[in-house]
């Protein structure tokens, strides 16, 4: 089912935890569907310093947390922003059809936590837009149940 | 390998393959025709019904091959509301019957039918009385599975049949997942159709049976030549049933004591997952439940992924959500039985067969603790409720 | 024994076998799960999918597993149906289709639609003009087979299939007997629908599929489960499907070279019987036809009584008539070739296979004419007919 | 399908033929059923002293014609009279339901037979009525096509 960087990111998750005093965090998916990532984000200099992840997931998610995590570090906000689901799908070797959400999810995370990042330093990112499902980062803001 | 699916499906068991190698190269005439090669087959097909007959409680002629589980389940279902239609357009099923029982009442909701979907209990049963009081005049069919193909509850279906009997409405049951693993007794329990399926008792996928009590007008789902008494056409699938019949004979084969050596092992399984592992619930009911099933959620990590894990140890189980059906939707199972969408996301099933070994379940046991708490680690739920409660 | 019955079913070829042996015990994991035991069986399945839509020159996606040609061709007929019926009520197939054609068209007929039965000519053959001339506005489907399991003829498909693709009507086409034995091409012969059926070319039993072109809109006929794109739920038969798709590659292996062969076979028996046996009557077309396929009825005698004395001998051949399929009605596709009832009940069909031999045939036509002349010596309508002419 | 008695009287059919200037001669059945089942009697001092058959029809058809002629041959009219279709059927070990209708056949065709041997003498034989299907037995009555 999934290809074989897929499950080498799954197994060896990079960049997994929580950054502390973040400046951008951003969560977003939702139980029902069955994937919730949370992205922490170090931000120095308009440039990812660090990035952290926290998933809730299947395989595909955390190996595209882990890709996309991977692919954004060390890059300057609008270089991350290029970074989009199907470049971290390609990076890992493909996808399975129904698992491609979990790439969007990626995506959908990252923006959501520089969202909050723009938002703590009132910002505007050029292309940057609240993320549809974006969940205003409090803490328990996750436990709709 | 640890094969911990056998409610997905199991292998087929050494003798039934055996048995079944003659028709494919040298018995495999038609049964239909009338020289010796073929006449000797339509003989092994009357002796192959005799067999599943008898394990059923019902008669030869009330035995019809089907291609599995869902025809068997699509023939019932469509074939009483297409026959009754005149008599009346309601249905009654529980929330927590397989896809194969859904899916028809869905499509014959379509077509002007009204379904009740009873409501299972926090266990997943159903009572009896919930039963008849969903009965009306309109009522024709009564569809409620056996035992349940996630959760392993066993439904109360001989209560439910008297019921189905005393107001006089057609009552059909999956029995896919009870078959061969319970004993059952179709004129005891008032069952007029009962639906099952040979991969699920060490015999062939793609080979099942419907029985139809006599005296149930069921027309016909397939339309063409003869075969089955004209009820069932197409080729009959010979070497797959004489596999079936072979199954069914062994599954019933010392069950009790077979059923006693899986229920302590996975009596186990369970008192072990709850020592070890915390924030973790035991789905279906406690001991109104097949003897093979085991179903877990754990609070905060999903189940795909703790599939994987134990896939890469060479352990095979299965999770409630149909991952590659191409739907992202958890478990209508564990949602029925009240359970938030993460908890239905993140359960496991383990389903053990005749071979498994206590051995197998302590490397499951070693392994499951260590792979649910790295998933907490990763998981934002379990940090949420880390510092909710710190 | 010398089989010659390869129409009614084909013994399973030995590679055949091999190929699907190790699914039943060691490769048995169900598609659907996420544990490489499992992925390996859908890729498996993916596999076998292109091999049988290269075959016909479709692509994967378009190919359904089945559990036969009945299904395949209830599922074609039925589904258009219910997807077309605002569209139109018409339906327009033949005289001499197979009982899983002929069946489903007139349960169709008892839910309202119109079916046009066109009459073939002595042959066996319809022309695309008739098919043309039948289209209505309302005609939402052809279904006409691409060659008859009794007497051989072949249709004139492609010519059909262009016919039907200019009226834009739906072109189903059961070729249960023609997969495996005729090369076949349905983007180029326009076709829509297609049913075959594993048994007929040396494949399993229980195991079939229909092609659905790209575009066209089919429901589906079984509901349950996520398999085959949701399309056709219920576990897939992987070791049947294994050995459709194992079988199927053989069987166009080197086709033009087996097709000569055998048809150098039939054209010898039918030489010879002509010479031999007086008042007699090749059935089919003499040359558009399969190139086993033997028909001939035999004036005054009755099909069944010639097939005893052909076994005993060791000799499977088989009759027009459905002897056991509990009617007595002659053939109806022999009476549509305008044959009397006699003559009808009087056919016998040898159907040749890759390896049946000359020498064997040369013991049928030792025997043959021996029968007919003693089945003959009983006859009454014999010694009317010889008292006639006397 | 058949039992060892029937493939014996298919096999080893016995009294098949003619009898020239038959008492009695009786033809049921017809092609659209596949069965024609044709009976020649002799009969002298109301007893059956010979019999012969000729049948077009199926291995049931011609065991049932084999059995019925061995079993009324000898018999008084009376005797022939009372051997029905069950009995003949039974004589053979049975027959498989979708053939029961041969051995109604050869009942029939005795009765035809011994029909048209009252008719000729013009004798009235106690619960012998023209059978249902009676063809009167002229040359190549049977050619209805
Ligand atoms: C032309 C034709 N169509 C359909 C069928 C039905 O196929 P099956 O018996 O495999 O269901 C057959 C053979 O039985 C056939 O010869
Ligand atoms: C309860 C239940 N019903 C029906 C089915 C369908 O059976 P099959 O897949 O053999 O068609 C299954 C298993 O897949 C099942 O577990």
């Amino acid at each position: 089912m999934y290809s074989e960087k897929v499950m080498e990111c799954f197994m060896n998750p990079q960049n997994v935890g929580e950054i502390e005093n973040a400046d951008g965090v951003g969560t977003v998916g939702n139980p029902r569907c069955g994937d919730i990532m949370k992205i922490y984000l170090k931000i120095e200099d308009n440039t990812i310093k660090d990035v952290k992840f926290k998933t809730f997931g299947c395989g595909a998610a955390i190996a595209t947390s882990t890709m996309m995590t991977q692919m954004v570090k060390g890059k300057s906000i609008e270089e991350a922003l290029k970074i989009n689901n199907e470049a971290v799908a390609e990076a890992l070797d493909g996808l399975p059809p129904v698992k491609m959400h979990c790439s969007c999810l990626a995506e959908e995370a990252l923006q959501a936590a520089l969202w909050n990042y723009a938002q703590k330093n009132q910002l505007s990112i050029e292309g940057l837009n609240p993320p549809p499902n974006y969940v205003a980062e409090e803490k328990g803001s996750t436990e709709e149940n | 390998m640890i094969y911990l699916d056998h409610a997905a499906t199991t292998p087929v068991k050494p003798p039934v393959l055996e048995a079944m190698l003659p028709y494919f190269t040298e018995y495999y005439g038609n049964p239909s025709s009338v020289y010796k090669l073929a006449q000797r087959n339509k003989k092994t097909l009357d002796d192959a019904r005799a067999v599943v007959a008898r394990h059923l409680g019902a008669e030869p002629k009330e035995i019809f091959f089907t291609s599995g589980g869902t025809e068997a389940d699509n023939w019932a279902i469509k074939g009483i509301a297409a026959a009754l239609k005149e008599k009346g357009n309601h249905i009654i099923t529980t929330n927590i019957e397989h896809h194969a029982v859904l899916h028809p009442c869905q499509h014959l909701e379509k077509l002007g039918f009204d379904v009740t979907y009873l409501e299972v209990d926090g266990d997943g049963l159903v009572t009896p009385e919930q039963v008849e009081q969903a009965i009306r005049a309109e009522t024709i069919l009564i569809s409620i599975m056996y035992a349940n193909n996630e959760i392993g509850t066993i439904m109360p279906i001989a209560e439910i049949g008297t019921v189905a009997r005393a107001h006089g409405v057609v009552f059909h049951t999956d029995a896919v997942q009870a078959v061969g693993h319970l004993p059952i007794d179709v004129k005891a329990e008032n069952i007029d159709l009962l639906s099952l399926s040979g991969h699920k008792f060490y015999g062939p996928k793609g080979i099942g049976a419907l029985y139809v009590r006599r005296g149930v007008k069921l027309p016909s789902f397939l339309h063409g030549g003869g075969q089955e008494r004209g009820k069932r056409p197409g080729t009959e699938n010979v070497p797959g049933i004489v596999g079936l019949a072979t199954a069914i004979d062994l599954a019933y084969q010392d069950l009790a004591v077979k059923t006693a050596r899986i229920k302590t092992l996975r009596d186990y399984l369970i008192d072990r997952i709850f020592e070890r592992i915390p924030y973790c619930r035991l789905n279906g009911h406690r001991h109104q439940r097949l003897a093979n099933n085991v179903n877990f959620s754990f609070d905060f990590v999903e189940g795909e992924s703790l599939l994987l894990l134990l896939d890469i140890e060479g352990i095979a189980a299965s999770s409630g959500s149909a991952c590659t059906s191409g739907s992202l939707d958890p478990s209508h199972v564990l949602l029925a039985l009240g359970l938030p969408h993460e908890q239905a996301h993140g359960s496991i099933r383990f389903t053990l067969g005749e071979d498994n070994t206590q051995a197998e379940l302590d490397l499951v046991l070693d392994k499951l603790p260590v792979f649910v708490e790295r998933m907490r680690s990763m998981s934002p739920l379990y940090e949420d409720f880390v510092q909710k409660n710190s």
